[in-house]
């Protein structure tokens, strides 16, 4: 027995029904201690005072918004390589998701912003590449909609997923030109060259489980939503044809 | 109850608070398309298993309109 | 494939000057900005490089839906699909006959337009330079957006919706090295990885682009 | 030259419409497709052309052997008449000849803008394209729509002088064309049974969105 | 005609997304600015209200083809000048739902752009009103450059051409309005020559539309 | 309800078609309008319809009284069946009822999207539009093109209902309709002589460009 068993859709309709409570519930569970310790229980940073806080949902956002999108990808390559429909209404159903983590990292390094670089908006490379992201997110999103044919759209979404992954990392690296920018490096440290406290660290970790978590239980959910809407497609075209 | 957030109060609520509006946005949208959709999808099942369970008089019905063009 | 390149910009001619669009196009963009800018040269000479460049890159994708829609419309993309050509070359052709009535012209245009906006001496030769070794990537880039909008109706805006980003990279080195060479630094860096680009979609795109229109002549 | 198929099964909008299909043609043979509006003609004619995937079943025919002619005519309506044809026999690596536009009687239009022809003089055009193809197999979708009587006589004529040349033909319509030599296929005993999407052949695929019991989707 | 509004709006949605796709371009002009310019908050600054002026403009008329294109394509334009509806109507219906699905959304739009374009901030209640006194015009105008080249095979680029002059003033004194604005200057007077261009052009263009419509049918 | 023509003469791309043509129809008949292709059905019915001017001569009938389906069905891809003729009957301020979806056998295609439907179907929809339009003279080019013999069937027994409520029908058609009430008018003797643009009917422009004697413009 293969993992390509579940791209079966009734295998995976009965799998990912299990499953979900497994997810959906720990998911909720661990968002709701990591931000309530995060949010109430966390001392104010010596230099940021009380925004580092705003870390808590800042990160763990702007690491789902990355990770969904090379989930899509993921997913478009097994389509297009195996075509198992799964797959390919599986990467639909992340993008609105990832694009909403996207859409929460902006706005919470917009807010944070405010008071710690005195501006809403900068463009720095990491925040330019973020907004960029967030347009591939629009795009991918609006050609699925567009396409009425749902298997032109799997095909059709999946190459865009390729080949924008592709110009995505080339934007990355081209806004690089700019200056270094404002933003923190990926070291997991508040301030530069200092080691990121415990107390910071722990709610952090929880944050990151809950949102990756999450992620996972809204995917399966909206999968299996897509699986159903293409099911009644094909009831209500057999019917017609009957 | 509420911790002392000083004078970037707004900004962490703002921040939270967008946050949370969107998360559950988002997952409010999902529930309720997920329960319309299968909603939709029961009634077309039970519609296909109704008719298969006495073919003869509600088929003939829809088909016999099918066949006079087709035939 | 020769026929096909002379029918591609035959055609251009024909339907009211393909030429003349794009250019016009580029040049009003180049006349509005001042306007709702405002007139000071220290400003537009600021942002002389990049607002030329957004012209140009703007002009080229106006004209994108030329490249497949006629075609498929009156179903001689079917056609093609059929004939004794591969579809990565038919691709690549029209994508040159794009670049020829457009990102050509459009590079010729540019020092006049440069004037307008008060682009500092050392800039016009970096200008011509990057916008052509750039709008190549344009246009390759652009034909793979239009393939893969090709069968939707109107897919104009959907089409700048997907386009626009693939175009990030090739806008962001094409400017810099703009805006470096009218200050007199060194453009060998952005200027190199713009070439990069051209040569990285001109030698790749073309699959990418062939795929999406197969599929959606399904 | 022959064209066989055996057990095809072809769908649209993800919908199987006919299935079970077997038939072949050989060299210097007609085939006429007949079936109600909306069987699937047309799809099958696509999808014999490789413009679309089968959904189950093989079809063999030698590569680049067709020449398609659907709905469409792939006109251009600047280009004039000989323009477009001259394009078409320059993709195929053949040459227009006075003998193809007067066997589709348009020698008398070969210089007018193709947008100035009536419904069927396009239609005419259309189909002097398959003259120019040079290929053996046609495949012809409601090739007679807008033709006078008079122009009906050419087609025919055009197709019997195609099969004595050793082509085959196969075309779907509705009107007699008194091509009386032509075997005729009814489509109506092939039209699917809504048993589609839960075969085997949909590769890795078993299950399908339309088959097991209800509520197997929970 | 409310039936046709509805219709226009519905088509809008069907067509994948008529609000977004305009929406969508404005945010990418707005993000392409900066990239081509560099990111120096103090020159973005200056330049903004301009800039946001030129993207709603240019998001106004990359949909206008969708007005009177594809009703010509499928004929439905012949059938809605033989209807009882005067065609001064018509095309006024058609402007209304042109802006209710570019304009008014671009409006709201815009002061969140304002964010990424660093707009002062008196400049963001200016912003709004004068787009929303001002887009009406880009509408009408449009429906009318739309008209002119509604016969056109891909008239788009030509339209973009022949309307974009007729933009400048409502992009001059749009501009000037945020300008000032975000300086903290009088806008009295721009404001309604703003508001005067756009009462004068929904009284009276209707009638240059209508008439071009029925010119370019013949 | 007449329509009566009198020595007219109708022109296309500048070139005068037909001429001297006069007839008449009264409420309850039919008339076939007969004629080889580009003789100039299509370019009679526009000008009757009112899409294009008439070279000379007179035409009358009561003011909206006429309902034009041309080679263009004016379907939108994207709406239902339903809701494309639920548009045109609000258009016309009548309802859309099952008697009319049963006339034309749409009943059970109601809701599918336009786009999904085959030749034969889009046209029967093209055709029901008519039945939506209540209007009284109907004005069908080629009414039949893509039809299968039912439908065909479907087609003359909804004429034949028009007529027998006080409508009438003039239509252009190559095949045999089956509809023996209808009387016959074959164009030919009708067809220009080339002696057009000269007459006094041309209003302020007698001589024209191609009257008088030789060297009269040297
Ligand atoms: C709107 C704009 C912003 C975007 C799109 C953005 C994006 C990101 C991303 C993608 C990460 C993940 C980094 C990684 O772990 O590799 C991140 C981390 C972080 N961001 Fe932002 N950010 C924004 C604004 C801000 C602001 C204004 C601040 C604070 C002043 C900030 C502070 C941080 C911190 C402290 C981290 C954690 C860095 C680490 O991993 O050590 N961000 N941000
Ligand atoms: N998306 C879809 N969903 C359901 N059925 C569809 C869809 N798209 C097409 N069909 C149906 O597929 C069938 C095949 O259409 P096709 O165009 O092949 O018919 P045809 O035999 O060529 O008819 P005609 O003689 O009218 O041209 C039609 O009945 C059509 O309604
Ligand atoms: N610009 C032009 N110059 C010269 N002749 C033209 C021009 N435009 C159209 N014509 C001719 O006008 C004639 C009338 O065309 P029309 O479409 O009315 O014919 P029709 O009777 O409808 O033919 P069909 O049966 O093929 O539809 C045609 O012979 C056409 O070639
Ligand atoms: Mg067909
Ligand atoms: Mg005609």
């Amino acid at each position: 027995m293969s993992i390509w068993e579940y791209a079966n859709p009734v295998k995976f309709m009965r799998l990912s029904g299990a499953l979900l409570p497994w997810v959906a519930i720990p998911a909720a569970a661990a968002l709701a201690v990591g931000l309530v310790w995060g949010f109430f229980l966390t001392p104010d940073d010596f230099r940021q005072g009380s925004t580092v806080k705003i870390i808590f949902v800042h990160v763990p956002a702007a690491l789902m918004a990355v990770n969904a999108w090379f989930m899509m990808l993921v997913t478009s390559l097994i389509w297009l390589i195996r075509r198992h429909h799964v797959s390919a209404l599986a990467a639909r159903a992340a993008a609105p998701v990832g694009a909403v983590m996207t859409l929460i990292a902006l706005i919470t390094g917009a807010v944070w912003g405010q008071p710690m670089w005195g501006t809403w908006w900068a463009w720095d490379p990491r925040l330019t590449s973020f907004l960029i992201l967030f347009l591939f997110y629009l795009g991918y999103i609006a050609l699925w909609e567009a396409v009425p044919d749902p298997e032109t759209a799997a095909d059709l979404t999946s190459v865009l997923c390729l080949v924008g992954s592709v110009f995505a990392v080339l934007s990355r690296y081209a806004v690089n030109f700019w200056n270094q920018g404002l933003h923190q490096g990926a070291s997991l440290s508040v301030a530069p060259g200092e080691r990121m406290d415990m107390t910071y660290k722990l709610p952090l970790y929880l944050c990151m489980v809950g949102f990756a978590l999450l992620f996972v239980a809204l995917v399966l959910l909206r999968t299996r939503t897509e699986i159903r809407a293409r099911r009644i497609k094909a009831l209500l075209a057999r019917e017609r044809m009957a | 109850m509420m911790p002392d957030l000083g004078k970037y109060a707004v900004a962490v609520l703002l921040a939270y608070g967008a946050s949370l509006v969107l998360l559950a946005g988002l997952v409010w949208a999902s529930i309720r398309r997920g329960a319309r959709v299968r909603a939709q999808l029961h009634t077309i099942e039970a519609r296909r298993s109704a008719a298969a369970a006495q073919p003869p008089a509600a088929t003939d019905a829809t088909q016999g309109k099918g066949a006079r063009v087709h035939g | 494939m020769r026929a096909l390149l002379i029918r591609d910009l035959r055609l251009a001619m024909r339907a009211g000057g393909g030429f003349g669009l794009a250019l016009s196009f580029f040049l009003l963009v180049a006349v509005l900005v001042p306007l709702g800018v405002g007139p000071e040269a220290r400003v537009l000479a600021l942002i002389a490089p990049g607002i030329l460049w957004i012209g140009a890159l703007l002009a080229c994708l106006l004209s994108l839906d030329r490249i497949f829609a006629l075609d498929f419309e009156d179903g001689s993309l079917d056609l093609l699909v059929t004939a004794p050509m591969p579809l990565e070359g038919v691709v690549s052709i029209k994508a040159l006959a794009h670049w020829l009535v457009t990102g050509l012209p459009l590079t010729l245009l540019a020092p006049v337009l440069g004037v307008l906006l008060h682009l500092p001496g050392p800039g016009y030769g970096w200008l011509v330079v990057s916008l052509l070794v750039g709008t190549p990537a344009l246009s390759v880039i652009g034909t793979f957006g239009a393939a893969l909008t090709v069968g939707l109706r109107r897919g104009g805006l959907l089409m700048s919706l997907l386009v626009l980003p693939l175009y990030v990279p090739t806008l962001i080195f094409g400017a810099e090295v703009v805006k470096r060479g009218a200050l007199g630094f060194d453009t060998t860096t952005p200027l190199l990885l713009l070439a990069g680009i051209t040569l990285g979609a001109a030698a790749l795109l073309p699959f990418a682009s062939a795929a999406a229109v197969r599929i959606n002549l399904r | 030259m022959e064209l066989v198929v055996r057990d095809l099964a072809v769908a649209r909008g993800g919908v199987r419409v006919l299935e079970g299909l077997s038939f072949s043609l050989s060299a210097g043979r007609a085939l006429v497709l007949r079936g109600p509006n909306g069987i699937g003609k047309t799809t099958l004619l696509r999808t014999l052309a490789g413009l679309q995937r089968a959904e189950a079943g093989e079809m063999s025919l030698p590569p680049e052997a067709m020449a398609y002619a659907g709905h469409a005519d792939g006109i251009k309506p600047t280009l004039s008449v000989a323009e477009n044809l001259e394009f078409w026999a320059a993709v195929h690596g053949t040459v227009l000849t006075g003998a193809v536009l007067g066997a589709m009687d348009l020698a008398a239009l070969a210089d007018r803008p193709a947008q100035s022809l009536s419904a069927g003089q396009k239609r005419r055009l259309g189909l002097a394209r398959l003259l120019v193809s040079g290929r053996p197999l046609w495949v012809l979708d409601e090739p007679t729509i807008s033709l006078d009587a008079a122009s009906v006589g050419l087609f025919v004529a055009a197709v019997r002088a195609h099969l004595a040349g050793g082509g085959a033909a196969l075309m779907a319509t509705h009107i007699d064309l008194g091509l009386a030599e032509a075997a005729v296929l009814d489509l109506a005993p092939f039209r699917a049974t809504g048993g589609g999407f839960d075969g085997i052949a949909d590769g890795g695929f078993g299950g399908g969105f339309d088959g097991g019991p209800a509520g197997a989707f929970g």
